[in-house]
């Protein structure tokens, strides 16, 4: 499995990773992914900015071993995982997940495996900015379970 | 000699991202190095309060009964919230 | 939930759909997406190229069907479905589809479920072209199999 | 008049995309057109052997007891394969 994860500040572009991921091989038939975006709060203050911070060194070890733990479950070719870092606005991508298999019930098992795992175990925490201050956000009760149920 | 550090909402609390503490005599593991930290009341009290604050070692979550020894890094933070 | 559906020829580029779903929006929080690629055959002669065949009218009609359905079964932002006919070669996409929600389990959900209905219900045939012939390819029990666990 | 469609595997086998049929007297659902067409011996008579080969009624999916009138535009094709 040609995996590769990275923790950066810079975009992405969905296009151009799912090109790199595929390029020169024929072997694959389907690739999930997912992208996660800041989004616009439903109720009070607008959000103005959302500051991720993370713990640098765990982090890209964590993601790497959500990898392979996933590589270990399904019959994957590639893995691509980005995750940004620092200040973004609503709107703006903050992570993304591509997965190559041969047939599609694995790339869609382990793209949604890899995210549930990644939001409980993954060591990045966001931070909300209105005109009202910050706020830290609370980790859902709905992402433990969301992870509990591939154990 | 032990490296503590802070995330997120924690760090902000404790006003530091980083300190290096030398382990108590008797202070072998997690639960021991957060009594430890309680023990200077607030902020650092939440450390034994409830279980909402997680903890890693050597960059790895683990439980409270995980042993420490000299040199070790250990984290604190809130649940996790990324993605 | 803003749609699009559409049968053609000629290629897509994952990134661009995905901005065009996006633009000018912040209530999207999760796009889960998916590519189907013309994948070399496993054994015997190697295949050189991949024929669709589809059933002008009723695959459009098809295709809107279905996203129509997922749209009633969870709550979507946008949707996006293209689905290629004619000759491609190992390696080409053939089907892209994309789910804008503000969470990811529906994105996910929907995402799939619109693949697996896709291939069980749009009118769509593959023809196989490899140095020994042609050879029409064989409906899969596995893809009823996925289409029946979401009634 | 009824106008019929095959694709893929079937189009090849009756060596035709489209034609244009009238009913037979009796002919009123989609079971009885496949028996009408099957009557002309082969390649048409895989229409009414085993369940492989499936039927679209105006653009719809359609099982053996849909109603024909008319106008209607009928397609035969094996099991779809797309995606």
């Amino acid at each position: 499995m040609d995996a590769a994860v990275s923790v950066r500040s810079e975009s992405f572009d969905l296009g151009v990773e799912m090109a790199a991921l595929t390029a020169g091989r024929s072997d694959v038939g389907a690739v999930a992914s997912f992208v996660g975006l800041v989004r616009q709060l439903g109720e009070g203050q607008p959000l103005l900015s959302m500051t991720l911070e993370h713990y640098p060194g765990m982090t890209e070890a964590a993601l790497a071993e959500i990898v392979v733990e996933a590589g270990a479950r399904w019959p994957l070719l590639a893995v691509r995982v980005i995750h940004r870092h620092g200040t973004l606005a609503p709107g703006d991508p903050i992570v993304l997940v591509l997965v190559a298999a041969a047939h599609r019930g694995e790339a869609f098992a382990a793209c949604e495996f890899i995210m549930d795992y990644l939001k409980t175990r993954a060591p990045f925490w966001k931070k909300e900015a209105t005109a009202a201050g910050g706020r830290w956000v609370d980790a859902r009760d709905s992402d433990d379970s969301a992870a509990a149920r591939w154990s | 000699m032990v490296k503590i550090l802070y995330f997120a909402g924690l760090r902000e609390a404790v006003g530091t991202a980083r300190e290096d503490i030398t382990l108590e005599a008797g202070v072998a593991d997690i639960a021991a190095l957060r009594r430890q930290l309680a023990a200077r009341g607030e902020p650092w009290a939440a450390l034994t309060r409830g279980r909402s604050l997680r903890a890693a070692l050597n960059q790895q979550m683990v439980g409270d009964a995980a042993a420490l020894k000299d040199g070790d890094e250990v984290a604190f933070f809130p649940p996790v919230t990324g993605g």
